[in-house]
């Protein structure tokens, strides 16, 4: 089984040579590295979380479906934990045998990891604070979250 | 429990992130009386401390997969809430 | 001064590291590797030559324009010589502050290359025939020109 | 030549891969009577044996970038015939 998740540093030589072949002539690369700025701060260093089951689970049905539509071969990798600046955090690699559809299908992928796979981060600024990235927005997906400390809540 | 009632369902739901956070704790087993919905779940986590901050439709798996508030739960399901998502 | 044109295996860690930077967190990449099969022949290998002073020319203004354009840093390679089946002809690497700059620059980076670059590909064919790429359509560029022995020509 | 005629300019054509193949040679320094332009050469070109097969309109660089065949040329230009591209 694939794992789509690693707290290792990306090889992106690995991911290629688990991609090529003789007849895919066109292999399209991304990156995401970690910058050290964001929202006009400066960031120091971050920590990607994730909900470990669900990422390999969506993350498989994202690379299924674009290896089916864009008769490509896919590898994709996303790391978590605590990464310094210039550190990747993803990697996808697209191998077709036309660029047209590597380019294409390696932009579908990652638009569809950052849309639907449950990885978090959370930044380390220059100025001390920490915050989960995304949570200050007030966008579609709500209103605005803070980050408190815990509690000892119970149901059921 | 009044024995009319159905059976109670057991759920297993999930925080991450911020929401873990937000509420103090990573997983709670829920007892829910049937039919129930995410939106149930969601209902419950609001009326705890810290839940009012919950946004009014948050991200929701059910099993490993998105599912919308309307979603019907059954015994075993796990549920997990979602912040807005950060990856890549 | 940058070389463009090389005739050893290209390395994709090397061009990575020429344009990362911690204010770039997107890098698109693009390898172009040597097919197995064109134009529905099987192919052994093949030979890129080069018009090498203008290859240096023209690379440059391509991506000092892509530069300005799309505020990136990008590393352009193309390997001339004998290729075998597999190996990677042409490499580029884009590092933006956001992943949309990023591919975008690194798509027209390839088309620019392939539309303006002088470079030529003669293909050898398990049939025994070879052939320069692209001389045989009656394109934009003209006529049928077909492949034929040397003969001492002169003039002035 | 005669006297009255302007100086002649000399430009060196560089031909490569189909077209160096084709005319059987791959460099050659050329006299042309001023003012001579691009498409001057290649009718030189044409007239030479092979030279027939050059398309209508080759792509054409001159000094290393690409030109159209009514540019003028001046002596001591570079002036390279390119065959249909093929890179990347």
């Amino acid at each position: 089984m694939t794992l789509y998740l690693t707290e290792s540093p990306l090889d992106l030589g690995e991911l290629l040579a688990s991609v090529q072949s003789p007849e895919r002539g066109g292999i399209a690369c991304f990156l995401g590295t970690v910058r050290n700025h964001h929202g006009g701060r400066e960031v120091l260093r971050l920590e990607y979380s994730a909900y470990g089951p669900m990422v390999e689970a969506e993350c498989a049905r994202i690379v299924a479906e674009a290896e089916s539509r864009w008769q490509a071969a896919i590898a994709l990798r996303h790391r978590i934990g605590r990464l310094k600046i210039g550190d990747a955090a993803v990697a996808v690699v697209v191998a077709s045998a036309h660029r047209d559809e590597a380019f294409v299908a390696c932009r579908h992928v990652i638009e569809e990891l950052k849309r639907r796979v449950p990885i978090w981060k959370r930044e380390v600024y220059a100025d001390g604070s920490v915050e989960w990235v995304g949570s200050r927005a007030a966008g579609q997906q709500g209103s605005e979250l803070r980050v408190t400390a815990g509690f000892g809540g119970e149901t059921s | 429990m009044p024995s009319t009632a159905a059976p109670a369902l057991t759920v297993r739901v999930l925080l991450f992130a911020s929401y873990a956070d937000t509420l103090g704790f990573a997983s709670v087993e829920l007892r829910l009386t049937p039919p129930a919905t995410v939106g149930d779940v969601l209902d419950r986590l609001r009326a705890l401390p810290g839940g009012e901050r919950l946004p009014p439709k948050p991200l929701c798996a059910l099993n490993l997969t998105h599912v919308s508030s309307d979603t019907a739960l059954s015994g075993g399901d796990e549920l997990a809430v979602l912040p807005p998502l950060a990856g890549g």
